[in-house]
């Protein structure tokens, strides 16, 4: 007969209120094989594994079932409490009478019977399991970061730092992200730039970092260890080891009215350009669709003026293989698309707000353009529409999130801090002006962070109303803002020059092709799924592949950079 | 719930681990209620679930049985539900030409963010082969080998 | 002096029988016209002539494909053996080959040498076989090789000859049959069945017992069984092959210890549990076979283990029989067939 | 407080329980302007089972049923749907509010007019209801204001003193009758 | 091209300009209107607002007679009447009981499945490319204000038609008419509508924010395709300009007034020399 | 066209191309053909070909014994060579490792002397080998080279399986319970097979036992399910396996209802075509699925 334990757990009240743990145990016992059952309070806890691993030396247990949660959550656990213990650990398996039982049937009787079932079946199991050794591989000491923003400049730092090659691809043009393009960040209002630009020349110059700008993982093969990645370089038209940057060919370009994607088309740009001044690597790239030479064949200014011959029009995608150890995901976030025109099924646009309409109606990224030195107007606060200084502004948080009828139902976590931030560099611009916020709830926990939103309420003046905005609309010249005030509890109107919009997070483009090439999970909105949101936040179910930043959830600057202290732990 | 005869299905669901499984566990997590007529047997990918499974299932007794994984372009070894969704369509065609009750066959694909259709999933199928009653036919068969 | 019946009594009769709870087995016609030996549900679904031979044999009425022989049931920690009554249920077989019916006798041999098989013998006690006389024979055909004939009497406990109109000639061999048509039959001095020589005589045994003992190790196994498929055809339905496999089938609750059929030309028949496998290709699994049933058995038992009824060449696939097989040997034998 | 079960199915399908209270209702509403208590705070005392509050209101009786609140409610509360409810249980047990009473007077002579004629004969309406308005308030300007454009309508061949009646008005009656029948209410 | 045609107690009634107007266009525009056998009231705001199982079988009864009489799709031109009836289509769609039920209650078998349509999808329907086809009197000088008003477009998931918060379908027929529709605010906004006679001062006030956001922004003419706010706009206007002492002379015409003047109808034909504020001068004829 | 056939054997095995000839011979002119094998050239007048040579001798190919001899030539009918083609799609040998000797089928046997079992040429897709190093003898007439390839005859192919599907599920249950309960697993059905070529098979395997031995009904049907489906794709439709049935099951249809499928589904006729991935193997992103929820 074999001789296999059984460990009952009565998650505290979680498993013990819903099955008779006593019944289970004593009938569990009977089990043919079955040498010992026993329960505890918490079996995951260090005297419940403990136990199992008494058990597994007094009983000369042969195999161990663990009855608790799903395997998803402690197999590893109770796995490594048996191989200290001296039992092979692929003889350990997990009965999930949690998840699977006691949290989705109230009938005691009936999740009594099912949970001894279960029990049963996962006996069954392990007696038919056998002993299994790891074997061994040869793996690449290298790792791909994907997504040059924030996240992934300081994951291709660190692995970079510990003296592993590190391949970062970018998409853009450009390293440096969504931050880049940031004017002050909370809690401190220091100087986005002044953190993110020197770390973004770091990546550019590291020994260990091999960095692909303008390019894209097209498919990635292979296993933890030996991932071979395909990554397509698109056509630059730029050889960007023969440019040296100087700028000749964007300032004499004729084409100059293509909207500026770092601006977010609050400025324009030419059709060879460089995103932004601090751009890693310092090399401009040619706009195909925008540029007179690709769309009539004339002009070819740029060429003429380029002394070292780094324009190429004849340029093509290239497709180069690298291979790697392990894949870090920093695929990076976008904003919700608050116009009429949504590219997923799911959502619906807010045409009561007007975005896309009335150019006072602006987003929160928006808006760190407008108040950023970098920015078109060089931080001073001017609305878009006549470059006036806006004396209202109405900042309007949770657009598109918190709200299951037409957009996301989570909280985007961000918007409560960024958008009292926004009001103080407002104030601090615009002395007399008058800041009002819509509001839901603040969220601001964090070092530092409540203090924050109450200094802009109390030093900076910021008024804030505790309510929805249900529709915006412009009449001579104002944008009226029609919101309630739930704690006086009636509706306000507001005759504002400028809105913005506080626009939920969601996953960047191309988020879900990434996910799918790299056989990653990812929830209902999107994001990529973690192992375990608590025991494994930074590793996902397939092997060797990481993910940080905000493609994971809605973060703040603050986040990932704490986080990738685990993953580079994790990594090797 | 049961009926007067106390008739209470036997059902038992192969599900991939990595989209089903973690499904069903998030039904768990968000105390979605279902009936506990369900056996969950974890396989690492639909691509995996050998077809005398659900054989074996009936000749154990099972009233009906489900298949689930992932989502086309979302199995975690690239394709094995595209080849599982092959099979099973050969596979069903055999079983309707040998006179199998092909209501008590029942595929389906929930993602691990999907726990709500897990629950429907399970419920659906729950009523659905109470309704049916056991399977007789084949307990006849298995009755007769004795 | 005969007795005879009409074939229109005789039908009535195996009514009677299964009316009486009776099993009753027979050629029926099965599928798309194949004619098998089995259990009788009516009297019209006898098919008594216009054949050969069936393609399976009776010895299913005494050596079923699967017969449990335990249950067990398990009882928390403790198993619950229970076991199984040998199945006497009275069994009439009818319409069975003399060929079929001398197997019978020499099944005995077997099942009652070390071991008393209960299973069997309790079978084998409640059957009675009437055979019918053989009218016809084909090319497959060899009884008279191994010693019996169309009307042999072997294992037959009544004998049916056909008679002209209609009528079958009635010949009671024992007791048992005696007892079966007893008062059913009529008597008719002026009927008398002549019998048929049945099919030449194609090789001699004796020569054949030699040389099984002398050529152990011939290229001729290779080179004759060259085109053996190695499945159970020839086995399965074999009047005297009798090997069998003992399996447990049941699940978490328990299940039964069954009995069966397996044959000699499997693969898997004799691996070991090392996993070496003694008759490691098909060749020697074909030279176990005759070797078997013409120098083995007839040492031990001395019996030899065929009847010549050619049910084993007519349901090979690929035309392979003892039959061919022992006229290959008698070829090399006589030197006529070169052996690489 | 009535059985719970009572409320409970009244407003079943609306989801009450969703309201977060963000005030987008009470921002969108054209009317909140007038109401007494806002859209948003009718839904928390419905939440909170404080109906006898809620049905005494004006507010119920001045929304227009433009379904503002509904269409923009981020929870998918029927907001309006709620209103509806809150009117019909004001109506039932007598708990308007006196000013605005004359609303429910108009809604239940529109239906005891499509009840006998299967469809509306307006000017029988109009009288009907300013009679009945009248005894009820003796409000004599809302007894003459219309009138004063009734020559009008009639110049315009708008008004139809006889009015179309449906042919089978029997059947009409008895789907009121149905409708109204106790035990299986609203 | 043939519609079956709800039109409901107001356009039978004090909205009868509508009925003509519209059944002016399709003659031209040679779609037929098959008006459903003895229909009856939809039970519009009363019914919803103080029984809500009949404010189901009302608009239920009409659409069994639709069904009875193998009409697929229904044009019902007052949004109250097309929002109920869409309504009850829906819920008698999703539940077999509410399928049952009714069947008894409205006397005739009912599943449904009609397709309620309101007239800017009639026109729609039509073919934009070939109203465009058949204009004669393109409206040059025309600067309407679209009003949709609320029930056109809401509740959205019941009615699932346009954009909510920013329609254009009706801005789309009107230029390609050659009229130039402004831009404005209060296109969705309510008039009032169902209290028009139990609540004058909400109705009026409600009504003068309207005409005034659609003169402030420059339109000429205020264009609808409801019954009820033509009653708001068109009959109270003069009620509204003499409570806030303005002048909006804002003629309120329906959206088959202007494509029928597009189309070479005049002013008689289209009844709109019924309507209470004059028409404007390109239109005299 | 016999001595055609054999002079080119003959021919082959003389200039050492190949080192045995698998073909048909016959012991008695009553009794069927059957295979032999032919080592040495003046061996090769054993030779014969009829219409009853029903043998698929692709079913050697894979064997152990027979690849102990070297290089092979086999001849093959054009249904045969449907499973020759199905074997080297799986890799189970090399095309230059055998020499293909094709013959065209000169008449239709299912119209000769009896063999009830040859349904299979009354829809026969391929008469005359294509890919065959050589081909003997050319097709009968009015039978074109390529029979029903495309789904134009397949209506006529599958009228038996159409016919019986009209039956209720319950019928057809029952139709089996009676067939399937005459099977005594004697696995003739599998071993004359040339898809069948694994080392072990799954109703062999016991450590757990997924298909019960005994020759129940349960474990009759457990097995005939699971043989019929480990051919889903592969069946050529030879019907080797009905015809070696000594209780004479109708495995046919059970064969055709996959390929049917196969057909319908996803457009493929196992054994046409080299190129064609094999069904099973690939998969397509449109791959319908109406019956997954």
């Amino acid at each position: 007969m074999a001789r296999i334990g059984v460990f009952i757990c009565w998650c505290g009240e979680n498993i013990a209120r819903t099955v008779d743990i006593e019944k289970a145990t004593a009938e569990v016992a009977k089990i043919p094989g079955v040498r010992c059952a026993i329960n505890y309070k918490y079996m995951c806890s260090d005297p419940g594994q403990a136990m199992v691993r008494e058990k597994i030396q007094r009983e000369k247990l042969q195999g161990v079932v663990v009855a608790s949660c799903s395997p998803h959550m402690h197999l590893k656990t109770f796995r490594a409490a048996a191989k200290t213990a001296g039992l092979n650990p692929y003889l350990v398996e997990m009965a999930n009478v949690r998840e699977h039982c006691s949290w989705v049937h109230h009938d005691k009787e009936k999740a009594t019977e099912k949970a001894i079932g279960l029990i049963r079946m996962t006996v069954g199991k392990v007696l038919r399991n056998r002993a299994l050794d790891p074997i061994k591989v040869p793996l690449t000491k290298r790792a791909l970061v994907i997504g040059g923003g924030v996240a992934g400049i300081q994951a291709a730092l660190d692995i970079a730092d510990a003296g592993c090659e590190v391949v970062l691809v970018e998409r853009e043009p450009s390293i440096g992200g969504k931050m880049a393009g940031l004017s002050e960040t909370f809690p401190t209002l220091d100087c986005s730039q002044c953190i993110l630009t020197p770390r973004m020349v770091e990546t550019g110059q590291h020994p260990n970092i091999k960095l692909y700008s303008y390019s894209e993982i097209e498919s990635v093969e292979g296993f933890v260890g030996n991932f071979k990645v395909t990554i397509r370089k698109k056509a630059r038209y730029i050889d960007i080891d023969k440019c040296t940057g100087c700028g000749e060919c964007w300032t004499k370009c004729p084409s100059k009215k293509t909207p500026s994607e770092f601006d977010y088309g609050l400025a324009n740009r030419t059709a060879i350009y460089m995103p932004f001044p601090q751009a890693v690597p310092a090399r401009p790239v040619i706009d195909k669709d925008a540029c007179i030479k690709f769309k009539t064949g004339k002009c070819g200014l740029c060429l003429k003026r380029c002394q070292a011959g780094a324009i190429n029009f004849e340029d093509e995608d290239k497709l180069i293989t690298e291979e790697v150890g392990a894949i870090v995901t920093a695929a990076g976030y976008q904003l919700y698309d608050i116009g009429k025109d949504q590219p997923n099924a799911k959502l619906s646009g807010y045409g009561e707000y007007g975005y896309g309409e009335y150019a006072d109606v602006i987003t929160s990224l928006q808006f760190e353009r407008l108040s950023s030195a970098s920015g078109p107007t060089s931080g001073e606060i001017k609305r878009p529409s006549d470059g006036e200084t806006p004396k209202k502004v109405v900042f309007v948080s949770c657009v598109g999130s918190r709200d299951n009828a037409k957009g996301i139902s989570y909280c985007s976590k961000i918007c409560c801090m960024y958008t009292a931030k926004h009001t103080m560099l407002y104030k601090h611009k615009v002395h007399d002006g008058e800041a009002h916020v819509f509001y839901m709830d603040i969220r601001a926990g964090g070092k530092n962070y409540e203090e924050f939103v109450r200094r802009a309420i109390e030093q900076d003046g910021a008024i804030y109303h505790r309510g929805r905005v249900s529709k915006i609309t412009r009449e001579n010249g104002k944008l009226i803002v029609r919101g309630a005030d739930t704690l006086v509890g009636e509706p306000v109107t507001i005759e504002a020059d400028m809105v913005v919009l506080a626009a939920a997070m969601r996953p960047a483009v191309g988020v879900l092709e990434l996910a799918q090439k790299l056989k990653l999970g990812y929830d209902e909105f999107g994001f990529l799924s973690e192992s375990h949101p608590k025991l494994r936040p930074v590793e996902t179910n397939t092997a060797g592949i990481y993910i940080c930043g905000a493609c994971q959830a809605p973060k703040d600057i603050p986040r990932p950079w704490r986080r990738r202290r685990r993953r580079r732990a994790k990594c090797w | 719930m049961s009926d007067a005869t106390g008739f209470e299905p036997k059902i038992v669901a192969y599900v991939c681990n990595w989209c089903t499984y973690l499904g069903a566990d998030l039904a768990g997590t968000n105390r979605l209620e279902y009936p506990p007529n369900v056996r969950i047997v974890r396989l690492p990918c639909t691509g995996r679930i050998d077809f005398n499974l659900l054989i074996k299932t009936f000749e154990m007794g099972a009233d009906a049985v489900i298949v689930s994984g992932c989502h086309p372009g979302d199995c975690h070894y690239t394709a094995g539900n595209y080849h599982a969704r092959r099979r099973w369509t050969m596979f069903r065609e055999l079983l309707d030409t040998l006179g199998f009750e092909m209501d008590r066959i029942h595929f389906a694909w929930i993602s691990a963010a999907e726990g709500k259709k897990f629950q429907q999933f399970i419920t659906e199928t729950t009523e659905k082969t109470r309704a049916l009653g056991p399977y007789t036919a084949y307990r006849e068969i298995c009755e007769a080998s004795r | 002096m005969s007795d005879v019946i009409a074939k229109d009594d005789l039908l009535r009769l195996v009514d009677q029988w299964l009316a009486e709870g009776k099993r009753v087995l027979g050629p029926v016609k099965a599928g798309d016209g194949v004619i098998l030996y089995a259990p009788l549900a009516a009297s019209s679904q006898l098919v008594l002539e216009g054949f050969v031979h069936a393609a399976n044999s009776i010895k299913e009425a005494v050596f079923p494909r699967s017969e449990t022989i335990y249950t067990y049931k398990f009882n928390g920690h403790e198993i619950e053996l229970s076991d199984v009554d040998p199945d006497s249920t009275q069994c009439i077989v009818i319409g069975a080959r003399p060929c079929d019916a001398a197997s019978l006798p020499v099944l005995d041999h077997l099942f009652n040498w070390d071991y008393k098989d209960k299973f069997y013998n309790a079978r084998r006690a409640a059957t009675t076989v009437v055979t019918v006389a053989c009218s016809e024979y084909d090319d497959n055909c060899f009884c008279t090789s191994v010693g019996l004939g169309p009307a042999a009497e072997q294992g037959s406990d009544a004998m049916l000859l056909k008679a002209p109109d209609g009528w079958y000639e009635v010949r009671a061999v024992t007791d048992k049959g005696t007892a079966l048509f007893n008062g059913k039959t009529t008597p008719a001095p002026e009927i008398k069945v002549p019998i048929s020589d049945g099919p030449a005589k194609k090789f001699d045994t004796v020569d054949i017992e030699t040389f099984l003992k002398n050529n152990y190790e011939s290229d001729a196994w290779r080179d004759i069984t060259m085109r053996c498929l190695g499945c159970g055809a020839c086995a399965y339905n074999c009047p005297t092959c009798h090997c069998f496999d003992i399996v447990d089938e049941g699940d978490a609750a328990g299940g039964r210890r069954v009995k069966n059929w397996d044959s000699c030309q499997f693969g898997q028949f004799t691996v070991h549990a090392s996993g070496h496998n003694p008759r490691a290709v098909q060749a020697q699994r074909q030279r176990q076979r005759i070797q078997h049933k013409f120098r083995i058995y007839p040492e031990k038992f001395g019996a030899i283990l065929c009847t010549g009824c050619g049910t084993c060449t007519r349901n090979c696939p690929v035309s392979l029989g003892v039959l061919n097989t022992l006229e290959a040997i008698a070829a090399v034998a006589r030197g006529s067939i070169e052996v690489k | 407080m009535e059985t719970l079960e009572k409320v409970d199915s009244a407003f079943a399908g609306t989801s009450v329980e969703a309201c977060y209270q963000c005030g987008k209702c009470t921002g969108g509403c054209p009317v909140a302007g007038l109401m007494d208590l806002m859209p948003n705070q009718l839904v928390r005392l419905v939440q909170l089972g404080r109906l006898e509050k809620a049905m005494a209101s004006t507010a119920i009786w001045h929304c227009v049923s433009c379904q503002t609140c509904t269409t923009r409610c981020p929870q998918s509360v029927d907001c309006a749907g709620i209103l509806d409810v809150l009117r019909q249980m004001s109506a039932e047990q007598g708990k308007a509010a006196p000013e605005l009473r004359r609303v429910l007077v108009f809604q239940k002579a529109f239906l005891d007019n499509i009840r006998r004629n299967g469809r509306l004969n307006e000017v029988e309406l109009i009288g009907f209801f300013k009679t009945l308005a009248f005894l009820k308030d003796f409000n004599i300007p809302l007894l003459m204001k219309d009138t004063l454009l009734a020559p009008q309508l009639m110049q315009r061949g708008k008004l139809h003193v006889i009015g179309e009646k449906v042919r089978d008005r029997a059947v009409v009656r008895r789907i009121f009758d149905r409708c109204t029948k106790p035990g299986k209410g609203a | 091209m043939e519609f079956g045609y709800y039109p409901g107690c107001a356009l039978h009634g004090s909205s009868n300009d509508y009925e003509k107007s519209i059944r002016a266009c399709m003659k031209v525009l040679n779609a037929g209107l098959k008006e459903l056998d003895d229909w009856i009231c939809c039970g519009a705001t009363a019914a919803h607002s103080l029984n809500h199982k009949l404010s189901t079988a009302l608009p239920a009864r009409n659409l069994a007679i639709a069904e009875r009489d193998g009409v697929g799709s229904v044009l019902a031109p007052c949004p109250m009447c097309s929002m109920e009836l869409i309504k009850a289509g829906r819920a008698l769609r999703e539940s077999e009981q509410m399928r049952r039920q009714m069947s008894e209650i409205v006397e005739l078998k009912v599943e449904g499945k009609t397709d309620v349509i309101n007239l800017i999808q009639v026109f729609e329907r039509i073919g934009i490319e070939t109203i465009k086809s058949a204009v004669k009197n393109p409206l040059a000088d025309l600067k309407p204000a679209c009003y949709y008003g609320c029930l056109l477009t809401r509740p959205a998931k019941v009615v699932q038609f346009d954009d909510c918060e920013r329609p254009r379908s009706m801005e789309l027929i009107l230029e390609a008419l050659g009229a130039a529709p402004v831009s404005w605010n209060y296109a969705t906004e309510c008039c009032g509508a169902g209290l028009t006679m139990a609540n004058e001062a909400t109705v009026l006030e409600l009504a003068n924010k309207i005409l005034k956001n659609a003169a402030g922004s420059g339109a000429n003419c205020i264009v609808v395709a409801c019954p009820m706010c033509h009653v708001n706009l068109d009959m109270k206007q003069s009620a509204v300009e003499r409570r806030y002492d303005t002048a909006h002379g804002l003629p309120i015409y329906y959206l088959s007034d202007v494509v029928g003047l597009a189309l070479g109808l005049n002013k008689k034909e289209l009844a709109i020399d019924k309507h209470f504020v004059c028409a404007r001068a390109q239109v005299k004829r | 066209m016999i001595d055609q056939l054999r002079q080119t054997c003959r021919k082959l095995l003389e200039e050492g191309a190949v080192k045995v000839v698998i073909g048909y011979g016959q012991d008695k002119p009553s009794m069927m053909p059957h295979p032999v094998f032919i080592t040495k050239p003046e061996e090769c007048d054993r030779l014969v070909w009829n219409d009853l040579c029903f043998a698929n001798l692709a079913a050697y190919i894979t064997r152990k014994e027979i690849k102990a001899l070297g290089k092979p030539a086999v001849i093959v009918k054009g249904c045969d060579e449907r499973a020759l083609v199905v074997l080297e799609q799986e890799s189970q040998f090399t095309r230059d490792g055998i020499y293909v000797i094709g013959v065209a089928c000169t008449s239709l046997p299912a119209s000769g002397v009896g063999n009830p079992r040859a349904a299979k040429c009354a829809s026969c897709a391929v008469r005359t080998p294509r890919y065959a190093d050589v081909t003997i003898g050319e097709a009968a007439v009015g039978s074109s080279a390529v029979g029903s390839s495309s789904c134009s005859t397949a209506d006529a192919e599958f009228a038996q399986l159409d016919e019986f599907m009209k039956k209720t599920p319950a019928e057809r249950f029952a139709y089996w319970k009676a067939e399937l309960s005459r099977c005594v697993k004697c696995y003739a059905c599998r071993e004359v097979c040339p898809m069948c070529y694994c080392n072990r098979c799954i109703v062999d395997k016991n450590r757990p036992t997924a298909i019960d031995t005994s020759a129940t009904i349960k474990g009759n049907l457990a097995w005939h399910i699971a043989r019929a489906f480990h051919q889903a794709g592969r069946c050529v439709g030879c019907d080797e396996c009905t015809r070696a049935c000594p209780a004479g099951i109708n495995l046919r249809l059970l064969n055709q209802s996959l390929a049917k499928s196969v057909e319908r589904a996803f457009a493929y006729k196992a054994g046409m075509d080299k190129e064609t991935p094999p069904v099973i193997g690939s998969y397509s992103l449109e791959d319908k699925e109406n019956f997954i929820q």
